[in-house]
């Protein structure tokens, strides 16, 4: 039996658009908007003033804070300007500006370190931050930070989520049938730098090829198992991979590491690997850019930073009218309004929806048909929720557990009320992180 | 005074005060009280029993029997209470009975609950009089030798059976052709 | 004073507005002069109640001042009781338990306890015929209403013509619920306050 | 029958004596501390017992209210005498305008007809939940978004959402809870001091062009306003003007500068100094404007030459005979409308 | 790139298509089975008498929501729902005005009191037909012999009054005095396993509801098939306990309301002044709801804590 | 008499609710039933309140009312001081004994004097002839199914709160209709138990 969790949903998958389509090199933006926040965590600071040359590799924000992880100019060029610029997360965030040059020189300082087998765990998680890595599967959360548990916590499992249950996307699926050994070595480094001797790749079963692909890489390695997933949303989210994985479950409120497990994307080991093999930091990405509105999707290797307007571009423009344009999957990713927003290092896809495919159906009571109920992952009342949230009653709200709510969307996906239960719910808790921090 | 006898007192007073008036009122009352039930008695025990306009109660074997006469003294039939089990509580009815005919004169009902617009249409004429002239021998089957009332065959029943029974025992003290 | 009797009247009518001592008003109203009976009943208690309440206001300890009420309504009661049972016994067999049930109608203590108690015997007065009759009034309504598509009737009399099928849920339980509540609603309606200009005051 | 009336009396004396008794030893043994306020506020109420306020009887709301947990005016039967009267015995008598009361004000006029969206936005109707997609709806990243949270927390009904969709606080109702301020996810609303009758209504750091770009009414970080302060009570920080509460006196000169409107005054017309007869003719007023709007002769009653008079109330406030009034269309001037002093 | 203005929205982009409407005419069809049973054996009358319910539940609403200032929301086909089961429910023979009656006070009593759709705390159809019962007892009590037209009694009644059960294939198919659309389990269970397929009902209230009628009939000695084909128990448990509006949300509570449901039906059954309980026993669990709904919140994902 | 007494809960519960097939204890059935918590503990507190008034009740009829002959009219008025006395007596004893507990339902005490099912119950178990054992049962009975008519309200409630019901509707309305098609309901188990 595959392995899986209680609740979710059958999206349709749409991933037939790229998911054959070879990761392709994006030309070289002639700008890149560089924003200081592109992970969970303080912000960095710009170390650069408008007018410095700054080359590819080259750290152009420094990270003060613990929960933070450093940003580095991804093309050569010059500093333009250094100022607050829309951020595809929402709202200004204090940006650096590079003009290309054209070059794309290398920074000096970025050769290849030691190989893995040579570098001690220090080593690896101080290369780890130095690089900028972050996780790529959405969250942005600094890796480096995950790999150093604090005492007392131990780690006994490493998983690699290679679960892409996201409709449309293909980045991590391309990835893991194009680079696996990449991934397999991001994995190694992990589990060295944390000392774990139990490895497992998670990939559901709609990609057989990567399957195979991780299978012939893994053939010689100990400790690393392939784990088959059902095709499942949310079967990525870190809680259900770690129940269908092991069986365990993470305690409301807690992390993956009270169960000993650490969750990591596959492109976030590939970025690992990358930095091992050639010293290389953080300063690209594969993203799908795919969806009903774009001429030709592909799968592309992106400079940090470069505007959506120019990745579109690159797959051939709009294809008829665009009605919405979303960073990352159509489940959790976050519609944009402007396309001069650049892609960050959490940009796993751009999805352009055509304007007829945009669902704006008008919202009717709820019925209590628990439908919602029986999708959510998390096993809570997301009708309930809503109706709270719909009132402000956060306390509540905050009784009936919203804050465990992973705003998966499936609750909302499903309700033949149209009833927006997964905004509600995030409302909700914002307002009680917001009564919390007082 | 200190508050609490003061709290006493004043509810002692009350309390005596409320005592004495209602036993007043009670004094008043009563005597017209008394007068109204056996009015009511008289009222039914005339009903069940045509051209009775005097009654005398006699207890036999634990029952209490009115015995309906006339102006010259003629005895016209004897009436007693008998209780069936309706719907939706006792149903208290007073019959009336010829044994020298051996025929029941006529029933009234005296108290029930049942369901307004359904069993409590036992109360109806439409309902009582066919008792009148029935046999004391009949069986009282409900919808055989009892109308029933449709949609609410219970609380007929339930009058039937309890005629049916009570009439055993006032049989057997009034024999049927019998005097009384 | 005017005032005062009108309050019970309409105002804090003490059925539809302000919903209380409805036990009896659902209980007893299945026909018209029922409600009327029990009304004047109602309204014979109260008004004696609040008299002696308000005379003996200052004497009456606090502490002590709950069961001292309740034994003059109850006496009160007591006393319509058994003349009913005297003298209107066809009634006092149809309201039954709900005449002695006065005592405690939640009307005669919130008028002695909230009005009685603290104001003047006229005001006091004409505070307990004005929240009487309002419930007379109101439970007759609802008598009214009940007995007019349970029975056909209106005050014994057949109005509905002989093919009238009677609504059985009226004379039952469900029935006076129903017809209380719409009839809240209704008068919700028509007294529902314009919006008040509170900006200057 | 006598008897029966005596033993009746006696019987009802001793169940009287009997459970009177037993209330009086029960009250004295099990006495327990009470505040006191709750019997007074037990007394204040209608005492009907009714339970419609939610909380077990009178005795229950009571306590409730004297423990803060429930409002003055919980009493559903009572209405608002009852409520009066709670609040008078909690000392809940309404805040009153003092001198530095503050009450809130918007800080952002960019509505529906002046504001340009950056997108079209479809969700739950409110503003933080809006905000939380890609920073609302609008052009402006820090403009009122406008689906009314504001007016749905505050308490005391005193934000109605206008035409324009904007929110408008009625400053009479407002007691300066600051829930609005604390529910706005954009951080349009403020405690301003209530004297203060000019305001920025807005709040937008970007530059000067991104602005216009995107609404009529912002601030465009122009200056104007700056040079023409005689107080030195305005300056552009950070792409827009800020007021210095303290020092602003109201003179609207710069609501008069502002060439974007950003800049109001809850007034259209300015108010004026007048001189009475009381007036001495010390000359103090005449030093101290700012306008020059003072003329006389020393010793003789002094006249505001009402074409220059600023209205910043300096005379007023310097004048030792409490000669001057500030006038504005030919009634004393205070922040509110005349029929509301008396309430105060 | 041109001016675009894009649409923006909270995730999720997608949704699954489904639809209240959907949902709610898939119900309506599924009826159309026993419906059509109704309309065999009882005839033309009981094609009218769904229709007048039907149109009557849908005037209702439209009146009391054009009253109220609301949109009006005919169009998303639970007032057809609510008129149709009515119909099922009723005696094929009761006068249409009775019909009406009851469709009316359906719909304002039973659901546009509370708001409309998704508010309401009891099953509307069944407000319906109870209220009806108890309001004209005789007329709701008069059946039609589907054979041979006359007015005959029901197999409940006959099993409650004489102690007779009637033949099983006769209940299986439906040509039995009774509610209009209750008569025939075959197509109402033909009707309930299309829902169950489309997954608009849940087979826990059915299941349970069903196992415990069956179970108690034997424990206290009766025949649990005749018992479970007999009255409106299949019409109820398949379409009518499962109203979703009002009936528990959670996997336990709504166990717990087919037990509960089953358990009410045969004491009324068994011991009751009515030969049937189902209508009863639903509405009473549906005023359990929100209690059950209240204490039968499910565990959450890591809820107890793992050590 | 097991039979009797069982006969007895069911009908004082379920067949002739207190509330929706009796009429009485309407105003705190009105006022209370808004939340569920609140429903609970009130309905506990009259529970007990109500087997202690119909032990007292008996005690007062058989001892010093019918010995007497004082029954038709010291009745109500003897009755309604043994409960306004004891309902005061509890709450202070429960005051002070527990604040916990008084917290938990003792502040429901007060509403109970004028709840008129503690007058009803003490009324009808001398009308009933129930014994000591059967008058005690009628008490809890009738306070089990005033409790079950609170908590399903509330519930009810509670999720209306959610709901849209009309302005002119909201407060008593609504609750009686409500009450009104909750008796309908109950109706169902009319001629459940042989009374
Ligand atoms: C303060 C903090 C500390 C964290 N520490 C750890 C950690 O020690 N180990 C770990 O696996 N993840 C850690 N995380 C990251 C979370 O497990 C998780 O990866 C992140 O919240 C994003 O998860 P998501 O993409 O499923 O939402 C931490 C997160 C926070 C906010
Ligand atoms: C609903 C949901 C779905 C997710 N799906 C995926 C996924 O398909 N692939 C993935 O790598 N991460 C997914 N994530 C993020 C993971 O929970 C987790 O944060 C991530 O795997 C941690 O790895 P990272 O820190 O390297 O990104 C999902 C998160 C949520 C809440
Ligand atoms: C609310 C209600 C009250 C009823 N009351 C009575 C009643 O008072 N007396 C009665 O015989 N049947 C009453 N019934 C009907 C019985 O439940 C039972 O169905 C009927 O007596 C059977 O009679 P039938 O064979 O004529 O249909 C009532 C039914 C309902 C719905
Ligand atoms: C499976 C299912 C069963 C339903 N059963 C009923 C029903 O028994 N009675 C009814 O009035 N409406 C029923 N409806 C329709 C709808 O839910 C009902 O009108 C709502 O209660 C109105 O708010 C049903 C709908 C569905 C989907
Ligand atoms: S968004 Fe939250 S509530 Fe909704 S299904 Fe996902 S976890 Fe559950
Ligand atoms: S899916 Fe929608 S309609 Fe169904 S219960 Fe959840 S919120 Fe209500
Ligand atoms: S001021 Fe703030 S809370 Fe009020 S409408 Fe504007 S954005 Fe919303
Ligand atoms: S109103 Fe006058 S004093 Fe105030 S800031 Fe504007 S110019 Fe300055
Ligand atoms: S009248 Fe019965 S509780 Fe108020």
């Amino acid at each position: 039996m595959l392995k899986t969790f209680r609740g979710g949903i059958h999206p349709p998958y749409n991933k037939d658009l790229t998911k054959h389509k070879p990761v392709e090199t994006a030309k070289l933006p002639d700008r890149v908007i560089i924003p200081m926040s592109q992970h969970v965590g303080a912000p960095c600071e710009p170390i650069v003033k408008v007018g410095d040359l700054v080359k590819k590799g080259q750290k152009i924000g420094e990270a003060r804070a613990f929960v933070s992880a450093p940003i580095h100019a991804s093309i050569s060029g010059k500093v333009t300007a250094v100022e607050p610029r829309p951020h595809p997360g929402g709202g200004m965030v204090m940006s650096v500006v590079i003009e290309s040059d054209g070059k794309d020189e290398l920074f000096e300082g970025i050769n290849a370190p030691k190989p893995l087998a040579e570098l001690s765990p220090d080593e690896i998680k101080n290369l780890i931050r130095e690089s900028g890595i972050v996780g790529m599967g959405g969250a942005g959360f600094p890796t480096q930070v995950k790999l150093s548990p604090p005492p007392g916590k131990t780690i006994d499992t490493i998983i690699v989520n290679g679960a892409e249950c996201e409709p449309y996307l293909t980045a991590d699926h391309r990835l893991m049938v194009e680079r696996p050994d990449d991934v397999v070595l991001g994995l190694e480094a992990i589990m060295k730098a944390t000392g774990v001797k139990n490895g497992y790749i998670a990939i559901e079963e709609n990609k057989p090829d990567a399957i195979e692909a991780i299978r012939k890489a893994i053939q010689a390695k100990d400790g690393i198992e392939l784990v088959e997933l059902a095709t499942k949303y949310p079967q990525g989210g870190e809680k259900q991979l770690i129940n269908a994985v092991t069986g365990r479950e993470v305690p409301s409120g807690g992390l993956p590491m009270d169960v000993h497990v650490i969750v990591d994307n596959a492109g976030t080991c590939a970025a690992i690997a990358n930095a091992i093999k050639t010293g290389m930091p953080l300063v690209e990405r594969i993203a799908t850019v795919t969806g009903t509105a774009v001429n030709e999707p592909k799968n592309l290797l992106i400079r940090i930073g470069t505007p959506f307007s120019e990745i579109i571009e690159q797959c051939g423009g709009f294809k008829g009218e665009a009605g919405k344009v979303i960073m990352g999957g159509p489940m959790m990713g976050l519609a944009q309004s402007v396309l001069d927003v650049p892609a960050i290092k959490g940009t796993s896809g751009i999805l352009v929806l055509a304007k007829n495919d945009v669902v704006l159906s008008e919202q009717s009571p709820c019925i209590r048909c628990a439908r919602c109920v029986d999708a959510c992952p998390i096993h809570l009342l997301p009708t309930t929720l809503g109706k709270f949230a719909e009132r402000g009653m956060w306390t509540e709200a905050e009784e009936y557990h919203a804050l465990d709510c992973i705003e998966c969307g499936c609750c909302a996906y499903v309700c033949p009320a149209h009833i927006p239960l997964t905004q509600l719910i995030r409302l909700a808790k914002n307002h009680i992180m917001a009564a919390k921090k007082k | 005074m200190n508050q609490y006898t003061r709290m006493i007192v004043v509810l002692v007073a009350i309390s005596l005060a409320a005592g004495a008036l209602l036993a007043f009122s009670y004094e008043v009352t009563n005597p017209k009280i008394q007068e109204q039930a056996q009015q009511a008695l008289e009222q039914a025990v005339m009903k069940v029993i045509p051209g009775a306009e005097k009654m005398t109660t006699v207890e036999k074997e634990g029952m209490t029997l009115y015995i309906g006469t006339d102006n010259q003294g003629n005895k016209k039939g004897i009436a007693f209470k008998t209780t069936g089990s309706g719907f939706s509580g006792p149903i208290e009815i007073m019959v009336g009975y010829n044994p020298k005919e051996g025929k029941l004169t006529g029933i009234e009902i005296l108290s029930m609950s049942e369901t307004p617009g359904l069993g409590a249409r036992i109360k109806e004429p439409a309902f009582t009089d066919q008792f009148k002239g029935k046999s004391v021998k009949d069986d009282f089957i409900p919808k055989k030798d009892v109308k029933v009332i449709t949609g609410a065959t219970i609380s007929p029943a339930a009058v039937s059976k309890a005629i049916k029974s009570s009439l055993a025992t006032v049989t057997k003290i009034y024999p049927v052709g019998g005097d009384f | 004073m005017v005032k005062d009797f009108v309050n019970g009247l309409w105002g804090e009518n003490p059925i539809f507005r302000a919903v209380i001592g409805i036990c009896s008003a659902l209980a007893v109203t299945t026909a018209g002069q029922n409600g009327i009976a029990m009304g004047l009943a109602l309204t014979f208690v109260l008004t004696c109640s609040s008299i002696l309440v308000s005379i003996l206001k200052n004497i009456i300890p606090s502490k002590v001042r709950i069961p001292c009420y309740i034994i003059v309504i109850a006496t009160f009661t007591t006393i319509v009781d058994l003349f009913m049972k005297a003298y209107f016994p066809a009634l006092y067999q149809v309201m039954g338990i709900f005449i002695p049930l006065i005592v405690v109608n939640c009307i005669v203590l919130w008028r002695a306890e909230g009005f009685a108690s603290k104001m003047s015997l006229i005001r006091s007065i004409a505070d307990a015929l004005g929240m009487g009759l309002g419930y007379a009034w109101a439970i007759t309504l609802i008598s009214i209403v009940r007995e007019i598509l349970g029975s056909g009737t209106l005050f014994g009399i057949h109005i509905m013509g002989a093919n009238f099928t009677h609504w059985v849920i009226m004379l039952l339980p469900p029935g006076a619920f129903l017809v209380m509540g719409i009839l809240v609603g209704i008068m919700n309606m028509i007294t529902r306050k314009p919006v008040k200009n509170t900006h200057c005051h | 029958m006598p008897n029966l009336i005596l033993i009746s009396t006696l019987s009802m004396a001793g169940l009287g004596f009997i459970l009177g008794g037993g209330l009086v030893i029960a009250s004295k043994k099990f006495a327990v501390e009470n505040d006191p306020r709750i019997d007074e506020v037990l007394g204040a109420l209608p005492g009907a017992n009714c339970g419609a306020c939610g909380f077990p009887g009178c005795s229950g709301l009571a306590k409730a209210i004297v423990e803060g947990k429930a409002p003055a005016n919980g009493c559903v039967v009572g209405g608002q005498n009852v409520a009066k009267k709670v609040a008078s015995i909690m000392g809940m008598s309404d805040a009153g305008a003092s001198a530095d009361r503050k009450i809130a004000r918007v800080l952002c006029q960019g509505g529906k007809a002046e504001a340009r969206l950056k997108a079209d936005y479809h969700g739950v109707k409110s503003c933080r939940a809006a905000s939380m997609v890609n920073g609302g709806p609008k052009g402006c990243p820090y403009a009122c978004i406008g689906f009314g949270d504001c007016a749905g927390v505050c308490p005391f009904d005193a934000i109605t959402m206008s035409e324009n969709g904007l929110p408008v606080i009625d400053e009479e109702k407002c007691t300066g809870c600051g829930l609005c301020v604390k529910e706005c996810p954009k951080s349009v609303i403020a405690l301003t001091p209530e004297k203060n009758e000019v305001h920025v209504r807005c709040r937008a750091t970007l530059k000067g062009k991104d602005t216009r770009a995107v609404c009529d009414v912002g601030c465009i970080a122009c200056k104007k306003c700056e040079k023409e302060c005689p107080f030195d009570a305005i300056h552009v920080v950070n792409n827009v003007a800020v007021i210095d509460y303290e020092k602003c006196r109201n003179c609207m000169k710069c609501v008069e500068a502002c060439p974007t409107k950003t800049i109001t005054a809850a007034f259209t017309e300015r108010k004026k100094a007048v001189i009475d007869d009381k007036c001495i003719g010390c000359t103090i007023c005449a030093k101290n404007c700012p306008a020059n709007a003072i003329t006389g002769e020393v010793k003789k009653k002094h006249a505001v030459n009402q074409e220059l008079c600023i209205g910043c109330s300096i005379c007023e406030e310097k004048c030792p005979k409490g000669a001057i009034t500030m006038v504005r269309n030919g009634q004393k001037a205070n922040n509110h409308c005349a029929s509301c002093n008396a309430a105060k | 790139m041109g001016e675009y203005k894009f649409i923006t929205t909270s995730s999720p982009h997608i949704h699954s298509g489904e639809s209240v409407q959907r949902i709610m005419f898939n119900v309506a069809g599924a009826l159309m089975l026993p419906a059509a049973a109704g309309i065999y054996f009882f005839g033309l009358r009981a094609l009218v008498l769904i229709i007048i319910t039907t149109l009557a539940a849908v005037l209702t609403e439209a009146i009391f929501q054009k009253l109220r200032g609301k949109p009006i929301t005919v169009w998303d086909g639970s007032a057809v729902v609510t008129g149709i089961l009515l119909a099922l429910n009723l005696p094929p023979g009761l006068p249409l005005w009775m019909a009406v009656v009851g469709a009316a006070i359906a719909i304002s009593l039973g659901k546009q009191v509370y708001g409309g759709i998704g508010m309401n705390p009891f099953n509307p159809a069944l407000i319906g037909r109870v209220f009806l019962m108890i309001t004209f007892p005789v007329q709701m009590t008069t059946w039609i012999n589907p054979v041979d037209g006359t007015t005959g009694a029901t197999p409940l009644q006959i099993m409650k009054m004489q102690g007779v059960s009637t033949d099983y294939i006769k209940l299986f198919l439906g040509n039995i005095g009774g509610s209009l659309g209750e008569t025939s389990a075959f197509m109402i269970i033909l009707g309930g396993l299309y829902l169950l397929y489309k997954g608009y009902i849940e087979w826990r209230i059915p299941g349970f509801y069903l196992g415990t009628v069956a179970i108690l009939s034997v424990v206290l000695g009766r025949d649990p098939i005749f018992e479970l084909l007999s009255g409106g128990l299949m019409l109820g448990a398949f379409f009518m306990a499962t109203d979703m509006v009002t009936s528990p949300i959670s996997r336990l509570g709504k166990i717990i309301f087919g037990i509960g449901a089953g358990i009410f039906t045969v004491i009324i059954r068994f011991y009751g002044g009515y030969p049937e309980g189902v209508s009863f026993s639903i509405l009473l669990m549906n005023a359990f709801t929100p209690v059950i709904n209240r204490y039968t919140v499910p565990r959450i994902y890591g809820e107890v804590k793992v050590r | 008499m097991l039979k009797e007494l069982f006969f007895i809960i069911v009908s004082s519960v379920l067949v002739n609710n207190f509330v929706f097939s009796r009429f009485l204890g309407n105003c705190p059935f009105l006022g209370v039933s808004s939340k569920t918590e609140t429903a609970v503990g009130m309905g506990m507190a009259t529970t007990f309140v109500l087997t202690m008034t119909a032990v007292a009740a008996y005690f007062i009829q058989h001892y010093i009312l019918m010995p007497f002959g004082l029954a038709p009219f010291l009745q109500i008025v003897s009755f309604i001081l043994v409960i306004a006395s004891l309902v005061q007596l509890v709450e202070m004893v429960v005051l002070k004994i527990s604040p916990a507990l008084y917290n938990a339902f003792g502040i429901y005490l007060p509403l109970i004097t004028t709840n008129c099912i503690v007058l009803a119950v003490a009324l009808l178990i001398p009308l009933k002839n129930y014994n000591l054992i059967e008058s005690t049962i009628f008490g809890l009975g009738a306070g089990l199914g005033f409790t079950l008519a609170l908590i399903l309200m509330s519930g009810i409630r509670e999720d209306m709160e959610f709901g849209d019901v009309p302005d002119a509707l909201k407060g008593p309305a609504i609750v009686f209709i409500t009450a009104g098609l909750l008796a309908m309901i109950f109706l169902g188990f009319a001629g459940l138990v042989p009374l």
